[in-house]
């Protein structure tokens, strides 16, 4: 059986899916910034699979400015969260509550 | 279709004098300079934001043109971005007068000019690429200057929950965008021909028709509310709002908030236009939701803002308050309702600058942000008491003020399409607005208690010491207030005459 | 036919006159020599001959004319307006003369007795003021003008009486007047606003000829009830029961006061009223009016015999006496009740000012028990009192024998037996308890040698009224007096088919149907006066007994010493109900309607401290709605708020996904 | 330039002029003149409003102010016989409550300026004929009226003041709303020509439209339930300012922090406000809907007359008796109102004139008491007419024209009331109605003498032994105030003849 949109959509959901459950369940800082990053390669996937199947390469570009910009992201969220650890020894998002109400 | 570069430079200098500006400052910064560390790099800084204003406003750039699909220069655009650097400067010299910036004035710049480039892009991109690209560029300009200051550690706390809630949702909206682009073929928002989005037949069918297709503009719209910090995705306003520098919340709680707006106009706008019967029925849902949104929102920040003793987390509940309010302009998806948005959107600049202004002034004499800090301000300081007086009225929305007549306009759109549409949704929207509005009341009238009703004899004694420049510059905040107020006709001619190009291709009501 | 003549143009400076000395005597008073009191008792003796001279002008008219004018006072949108006017015929004619003769005597007779008060010159003010009331309420042609004079005399009876309110007891004895009599006024105003509903107009001949036309149509009951409404006006200004609790403690006030207000004139008011508003009473209306009359005739006769203060016994009789005049308004002879009116005007005016006159002689000493023996000391006094003790007893020859028994023939023509005999106990018990009143004032021992030994008679200005009043008790004056002024019904003449009016307003011997006197009247009339005379000489010559002894058959004895416990029922049930329920409406307003509605509870919320005092605070926190809506959503969004990014994202994600729910499904 | 015009804005001319004057002795000189132009001028403004034709107005003066298309603001003003009686108690208060507030130390130069600027709302407010700067006149008075109590109250203002101004707020959004629907349906009416703001075209165009939702006929398919919830909303919006009784719990907390002077006001004038905000917007532009309205209305009157009445009998502070007393005043207006008959309008009419007089005459009482003595428990006064004689016999007049003593002007006004509201066949259930009603005579009675009693008869509690009579400044206040409640008790004829036009145009539109 041939790959269709279909099966790239599936994937895309899926990876999505884990994204969020990876967001909401980890504690580790860092745990969470993979769950962002699988988010947005789920994007990709689906962009990738809607210019294989109707044609035209602007999602592709598009896919590639998402690459660019999850990386300028994810730099700079870790620059924030080693901020965060060397002010207090863990990086356990819980912990970091003291703005509330 | 190559964009010829003197049609790109002649619409979009103040961008790309604005990119250009990020390695100015890096090299002016190791230039060693007589002046204290980083004083040129300010100084180039602010050049660069002055003249970027500067082209904004005389470049012939509200003509409509559309430059390579991902840039539109329309009326709307040029609002907004006068709006973004504006703000910009005035963050700037907030920043600089308070010591925000100390750790690095040239970092502090480079982060800012970013953000303001990101907040231009934003307010003139036409695809949802480069409305993905934009608002990431504002937002990661906004959470590198949210833990600016690393002294305290509540910045960095401020800035890790800034960052993971954008990149969660900026990741919700990616993915509706990529679903949206699977519908429409398209990524353009209004092609030059005018048919919009909502209109094309992508890969799979008839775009509007599938309630997919609506799962997916309320996943886009994800990423926008958090953008404008609407509900559900206010939470991390307060929080940031608190822990960022003063400046820093006043930027974002103005431009990133407007940039946003222009960004949800523009998508509404696409989304909702076409006369199919399929695409009236999605673009009412879409009214409804968005309707639902405001209502919810401007009810949770007036009424949160109630328990607020901190004077940032309360206007931080304000400003998400205040997205309430501009949200209504957008359900009604009417010109007037884009006009109504601008409008407000121009009066809400100047009422929330000047209040974060006095915020941060007074935060700066008396190190603390409480309430109590402001206690006998009126009569303390007559002349910023006052401003801060008209600032708080004319928030609340009471006539004397240019408040009254941006919500004036608001309420009237929502009343109006109520009566056309006999949707008694919107005519309860509307009270349940004004009511919001007296809510509202509870919470600014305390600053007035503080600042006016203590007791003369047991306030603090002394004067504020305010330096004639914070005077002069919460003045020129204030005056447009009470000068809106009273002779709002011009205000609005020239709002209407920007938002000419929304929602036109939607039909009209 | 009745014909309305232009009013004489003096005819409005009678009631000018006292008003301009009102005014002058307020303004100049205690710069005048004298205080300005003559400028008062001049103005009213004027406004005195003013009236005789209206009197006989008004006499020489033919039968059924009157004089009347009338001016517009304003006019309101759609054509309505409001005229004051003035008319003079038999009623006004005979009050004005009865009105201004007393008022000039109490003028005359003031100027002794409040000589050396330090606020002499606010009583004489007060004084003319109230004349000008009255005359205003007597001249009146329209119920508007009429109820403005009424409660005017309500005020200047409450100032009055409240004269030296130094002493708690007069003030409150003044309030307690004033809001009784205001109860009857709230009847007299419903009164009013249903004749105005039906007859479109306030004046009285207007009136008369609308009710005739059928304003009124088939609703009897709404006339009977108008017609009750204004007679409550009545019940409450001339202190008939249940509302007479207020005329013994008006007493309070000053001797002259009490003379000229609640013996002569304000009181009367009432009567005049009813007199005046006579065709519009239906039978049944009537009915109530007699036995209010007959009842309040009996209560007041019962608690005078046993009271020991001159001035109280005197203000019982007044109730009583005021209740025969009611009696006879009540069984259809209004000319009679007018005529025992002026009769009972005179005689009372004169013993109260003779009982003025041995008060100021015994040094403010009101108590019979300090009294006796004054025969001697106060001649001219003592035989005044007498001659009009015998007038009220209803001896014959004198003029209250003609009036009261007027009002008693016309009650047995209509066959009100019951009534009749209650009349004739009265007339005996009056007899009795004036003889009472006589002789433990006058005769017998003094039983306060101190104050005794300082009696003397009173001086010549104060004895002289004394003399001109008793001077108008014998019949001779009267003969006349009833037909002349009462023959004819002028003011409702233009009415010819008001049957029961007609019948009614003709005095026996006027030329119309003679009314048989049968024997057992006859008797009757001529004996129960000297009876009670008699009995009360006979009781008190032994000198056994005194003021304290028990002179009534048990349980009337148990009854007339505490008033008929009218005080305590009002005290303990009326007053104490008004007063429980304001407490209740206080709380219910501080509490729940301050609480539930409003914000009470979020403004101290929003003020973020507990300003309020605390008492405002724990209710409004336990009781309101509004408040807690607002704090609990608030409290709601802030829990919200945790400060843990996780939450955020959760929440965030968590709630789109709902709405991606309710979208797919339900729309 | 018109003289309407002029008296409106004196005031902030005053204010601009307090810029620059120093604190003290000179802002209380500005304060004083202004207080003092105001009340000249208004005298003339009410000599231009005579006799005009039924809806005519004078000194009109029509200036285009914000124009976007259809939604034109004009500044529209224009005077009548009963704005113009209302304009000139407005000028005769702010006289008397000037002379009241000499004594303000605090602050003489912030009181003055909000003083005036209350001023200012107020007059403006009577005089628009444009619905949206009637709103914002309306909106302009709140804020002087929070700060003078905030500031210059007694011990528990900041909750009074906050009270108000969320009350009345409260209130004024539904007006709001009310504008904006009415202008929007009015708009999207071809047929309609006048400007979709302006009072007397909306009240003309209100005559014609007499479909389900009367004037907002085409507010789309629910026009009625509309007109009934914007009639309702606008019925609350004034209601809570006349107070009618669920909102009026705000007024007694408004009057004892209150000072003096700003209580004189607020009784005098503001109440007024929703009563004529009542008869000039509400009533004529749903004249269907009042109809079946006015049941309601009358029941609100009466309530508010006997509950006020029983209410303030309980009161032991002598200022929040008078406060509720006027509660129960302004019942009689919500009965004329309701009644629709020419007495009944008259009446409600005059009821609002005169009660501003007497209750502003009372405060003024009160105040004076309350400089001497400093506190207000009727309680502990005791015999002060004979220490203060003139003091005290000005008081006791003011106390029995409040309860309605004929020859005082208080009589006419509640005595007209019940005749009208009797008579009227407006609305069932009148005459029920007002014989309850008349049960508020004696409470009033009750609580007023049992006040005289208390506080000026029996023995003078030695602790007020040495209280001076009234100062000269005292009585002339006093004294403005009281010689039109005598003059108009005794003769009423030339104000009812100034705005019996205005009633014949409301009985027209409405009746």
């Amino acid at each position: 059986m041939n790959v269709g949109l279909y099966h790239y959509l599936l994937l895309g959901a899926i990876l999505f899916a884990t994204g969020v459950a990876a967001v909401v369940t980890r504690r580790n800082a860092i745990g969470v910034l993979i769950g962002v990053e699988l988010i947005l390669n789920a994007a990709n996937i689906n962009l990738v699979g809607f210019s294989r199947f109707s044609g035209g390469l602007d999602a592709q570009v598009f896919a590639l400015f998402v690459i660019v910009l999850a990386a300028a992201e994810a730099a700079v969220a870790l620059a924030i969260i080693l901020q965060l650890f060397d002010k207090r020894t863990d990086v356990d998002v819980d912990r970091a509550s003291s703005l509330r109400g | 279709m190559v964009p010829d570069l003197g049609n790109l430079l002649s619409r979009f200098g103040a961008e790309t004098l604005l990119a250009l500006a990020i390695p100015a400052i890096l090299l002016a910064d190791l230039v060693p300079g007589r002046g204290r560390r980083g004083a040129n790099a300010t100084a180039v800084g602010l050049l660069a934001l002055v003249a970027a204003l500067l082209l904004v406003l005389f470049q012939g750039s509200s003509d409509g043109a559309i430059l390579t699909k991902l840039l539109v220069a329309d009326g709307l655009a040029k609002v907004f971005r006068v709006l973004a650097i504006g703000t910009g400067i005035v963050a700037a010299l907030a920043a600089l007068r308070w010591g925000d910036a100390e750790r690095g004035r040239a970092e502090f710049f480079v982060c800012l000019i970013g953000a303001v480039l990101g907040a231009c892009l934003t307010a003139a991109a036409n695809d949802l690429a480069m409305l993905y690209i934009a608002i990431e560029t504002l937002s990661i300009g906004g959470y590198l200057l949210a833990g600016f200051r690393k002294a305290r550690v509540e910045g960095s706390e401020a800035a890790l929950k800034y960052v993971i809630f954008g990149a969660v949702s900026s990741g919700a909206m990616l993915y509706g965008m990529s679903l949206l682009y699977g519908f429409a073929g398209t990524a353009t928002l209004t092609t030059p021909a005018g048919t919009s989005f909502a209109s094309l037949e992508g890969a799979s069918g008839a775009a509007a028709g599938q309630p997919a297709f609506l799962v997916a503009v309320v996943l886009v719209f994800a990423g926008l509310a958090y953008k404008v910090a609407a509900a559900p995705f206010q939470f991390w306003c307060p929080d940031v709002y608190e822990g960022a520098p003063t400046s820093v919340a006043a930027f974002l709680a103005v431009a990133s908030k407007g940039a946003g707006f222009a960004a949800i106009l523009r998508f509404v706008g696409a989304v909702t236009a076409g006369t199919t019967p399929d695409v009236t029925a999605t673009a009412g849902d879409v009214r409804t939701i968005l309707l639902v949104m405001a209502l919810v929102t401007m009810t949770i920040g007036n009424v949160a803002a109630l328990r607020q003793n901190n004077a940032k987390r309360l206007l931080a509940y304000s400003a998400i308050a205040h997205a309430g309010y501009l949200l209504l302009g957008v359900a009604v998806t009417t010109a007037e309702g884009a006009t109504a948005v601008v409008f407000y959107m121009a009066v809400y600049l100047f009422m929330t600058l000047s209040a974060f202004y006095m915020v941060g002034l007074v935060e700066k004499q008396t190190g603390r942000a409480d309430l109590d800090a402001f206690e006998g301000l009126g009569f303390r300081a007559p002349v910023l008491g006052v401003c801060m007086a008209v600032a708080l009225i004319g928030l609340t929305g009471l006539p004397p003020t240019a408040g009254f007549a941006g919500k004036l306009f608001l309420l009237q759109q929502v009343f109006e399409y109520g009566g056309e549409h006999d949707s008694m949704l919107f005519f309860w929207g509307g009270v349940i607005a004004l009511l919001n509005t007296v809510v509202s009341l509870g919470y600014y009238a305390k600053f007035l208690k503080v600042m006016y009703l203590c007791d003369l004899e047991r306030m603090p004694k002394g004067p504020f010491a305010f330096a004639g420049v914070d005077k002069g510059l919460v003045l020129a905040l204030t005056v447009p207030v009470l000068l809106f107020g009273l002779a709002f006709a011009g205000l609005y001619d020239v709002a209407s005459e920007l938002a000419r190009g929304i929602f036109v291709a939607a039909g009209g009501r | 036919m009745t014909m309305a003549e232009t009013l004489p143009s003096y005819v409005p400076w009678i009631l000018f006159l006292p008003a301009i000395g009102a005014v002058v005597q307020q303004v100049l008073g205690p710069r005048l020599p004298r205080k300005g009191d003559f400028v008062v008792v001049g103005t009213m003796a004027a406004s005195l001959v003013l009236s005789v001279a209206a009197m006989l002008a008004w006499a020489k008219l033919p039968p059924g004319h009157y004089f009347a004018a009338s001016w517009k006072w304003f006019e309101l949108a759609g054509g309505i307006t409001f005229e004051m006017g003035m008319v003079v015929d038999g009623l006004t004619a005979a009050l004005l003369c009865v009105v201004t003769i007393v008022a000039t005597l109490v003028f005359l007779y003031s100027t002794a007795y409040m000589k050396g008060d330090p606020r002499y010159h606010r009583f004489f003010f007060w004084l003319s003021f109230f004349g000008v009331s009255m005359l205003v309420l007597t001249l009146a042609d329209n119920l508007l003008m009429l109820f403005i004079g009424w409660e005017l005399v309500g005020l200047c009876s409450y100032k009055l009486i409240g004269f030296w309110s130094e002493d708690l007891a007069n003030a409150e004895a003044a309030k307690k007047a004033f809001i009784t009599t205001r109860v009857g006024d709230v009847g007299m105003l419903i009164g009013i606003m249903i004749l105005y509903k039906q007859c479109g107009t306030l004046h009285i001949g207007e009136i008369f000829h609308a009710v005739k036309g059928g304003a009124f149509g088939g609703q009897e009951g709404l006339l009977t009830l108008a017609g009750v409404g204004l007679f409550f006006g009545a019940v409450g200004k001339s202190a008939q029961f249940p509302l007479h609790v207020w005329l013994p403690d008006a007493m309070a006030g000053p001797t002259p006061v009490s003379a000229l207000i609640h013996a002569a004139t304000m009181v009367a008011a009432g009567v005049y009223l009813s007199a005046r508003m006579f065709p519009l009473f239906t039978p049944d209306a009537l009915g109530f009016i007699a036995w209010t009359g007959g009842i309040t005739a009996f209560v007041g006769a019962i608690i005078a015999v046993s009271q020991t203060d001159i001035k109280k016994v005197l203000a019982y009789s007044t109730i009583s006496q005021l209740g025969y005049m009611i009696l006879g308004v009540g069984v259809g002879a209004p000319w009679a009740a007018m005529f025992h009116l002026c009769t009972h005007a005179m005689f009372k005016a004169c013993l109260f000012l003779g009982s003025g006159s041995v008060i100021h002689a015994m040094h403010h000493a009101q108590d019979l028990k300090d009294m006796g023996g004054l025969r001697a000391k106060m001649p001219v006094t003592f035989w005044t009192f007498v001659i009009s003790t015998l007038a009220l007893a209803g001896i014959p020859a004198t003029s209250g024998f003609m009036s009261k028994d007027a009002i008693l023939l016309q009650a047995l023509h209509e066959h009100r037996y019951v009534l009749f005999v209650l009349g004739f106990g009265v007339a005996f018990l009056t007899a009795f308890y004036m003889t009472r009143l006589v002789w433990l004032c006058f005769m017998g021992k003094p039983k306060n040698e101190e104050k005794f030994s300082h009696a003397h008679e009173s001086p010549l200005v104060m004895i002289a009224p004394l003399v001109i009043l008793a001077g108008f008790t014998p019949w001779i004056f009267w003969g006349h007096f009833p037909e002349k002024f009462f023959g004819t019904p002028a003011y409702f003449e233009s009415h010819p088919d008001f049957e029961h009016v007609q019948a009614a307003y003709i005095a026996p011997g006027a030329g119309a149907p003679d009314h048989d006197h049968p024997w057992y009247f006859q008797l009757l009339a001529y004996t129960t006066g000297g009876l009670g005379l008699a009995l009360g000489i006979g009781l008190f010559l032994s000198g056994r007994r005194d003021e304290k002894s028990r002179l009534l058959p048990g349980p009337l004895h148990e009854l007339s010493v505490h008033k008929f416990h009218m005080d305590e029922m009002y005290l303990d049930g009326v007053v104490a109900a008004g007063n429980a329920l304001a407490d209740r409406s206080s709380w219910v307003d501080a509490k729940v309607v301050d609480g539930a509605v409003n914000v009470s509870g979020a403004v101290s919320l929003f003020i973020g401290d507990a300003s309020g005092d605390a008492d405002q605070m724990v209710v409004d926190g336990a009781v309101n709605l509004t408040a807690d809506v607002a704090e609990g959503a608030g409290a709601m969004v802030a829990t919200a708020q945790t400060g843990r990014i996780r939450n955020y994202v959760t929440a965030a994600l968590g709630l789109t996904a709902v709405a991606v729910v309710i979208i797919v499904f339900v729309l | 330039m018109n003289l309407l015009t002029i008296t409106i804005f004196l005031p902030v001319a005053g204010l601009l002029a307090l810029l620059f004057t120093k604190d003290g002795k000179q802002a209380r000189w500005v304060g004083m003149f202004g207080a003092l132009a105001t009340f000249v001028l208004s005298t003339f403004v009410l000599f231009k409003s005579v006799n005009l034709e039924p809806s005519e107005y004078a000194l009109t003066s029509d200036v285009a102010w914000i124009t976007l298309g259809k939604f034109d603001v004009h500044y529209r003003i224009g005077v009548d016989g009963l704005s113009g009686i209302l304009i000139f108690l407005t000028g005769l208060l702010a006289f008397a409550a000037a002379l009241a507030s000499w004594n303000i130390e605090k602050g003489t130069r912030g009181y003055w300026a909000m003083f005036l600027l209350l001023h200012t709302g107020i007059i403006g407010t009577f005089a628009s004929l444009d619905l949206f700067l009637f709103y914002v006149f309306w909106e302009v008075m709140l804020l002087p009226m929070y700060f003078l109590i905030g500031v210059w109250g007694g011990p528990r203002r900041i909750y009074a003041s906050i009270k108000f101004f969320l009350y009345t707020l409260f209130g004024s959004i539904f007006l709001l709303a009310g504008i904006l629907v009415i202008y929007f349906a009015v708009t999207s009416d071809p047929a309609f020509r006048g400007n979709a703001f302006s009072i007397p075209d909306l009240t003309a165009y209100a005559q014609q439209a007499r479909g389900a939702g009367g004037i907002l006929a085409n507010y789309g398919a629910n026009a009625g339930l509309v007109a009934n919830l914007v009639f309702w909303g606008m019925f609350v919006a004034f209601a809570v300012k006349v107070p009618v009784f669920p909102f009026h719990t705000w007024l007694p907390d408004a009057h004892v922090e209150a000072p003096t002077p700003i209580s004189v006001i607020l009784a005098g004038i503001l109440l007024k406000l929703g009563g004529y905000g009542m008869l000039r917007i509400n009533f004529p532009f749903f004249p269907g809907v009042m109809k079946d309205a006015a049941f309601w209305i009358g029941l609100l009157g009466v309530i508010n007359i006997v509950y006020g009445a029983l209410v303030a009998m309980a009161q032991t502070d002598f200022k929040k008796m008078v406060a509720y007393s006027s509660v129960s005043h302004m019942g009689f207006c919500l009965l004329g109102f309701a009644a629709m008959t020419p007495e009944g309008l008259n009446g409600a009419i005059l009821q609002l004139f005169n009660h501003g007089t007497i209750s502003g005459l009372l405060f003024l009482v009160v105040g004076v008491v309350y400089d001497r003595a400093h506190h207000r428990d009727l309680n502990r006064f005791g015999g002060l007419l004979w220490k203060m004689p003139v003091y005290g016999t000005i008081a006791t007049i003011a106390m029995f024209a409040s309860l309605g003593l004929p020859a005082l002007s208080g009589f006419w006004g509640e005595f007209l009331a019940f005749v009208g509201s009797y008579k009227t066949t407006y609305y069932e259930g009148a005459k029920l109605i007002t014989l309850i009603a008349t049960l508020g005579l004696v409470f009033t009675a009750a609580y007023y003498l049992r006040a005289i009693q208390r506080v000026f008869l029996g023995k003078t509690n030695p602790a007020y032994e040495s209280f001076p009579d009234a100062t000269t400044r005292e009585r002339v206040a006093m004294i403005a105030l009281l010689v039109p409640t005598i003059f108009l008790g005794i003769y009423p004829k030339p104000l009812i003849a100034v705005y019996q036009p205005a009633v014949d145009a409301i009985r027209l539109l409405v009746g």
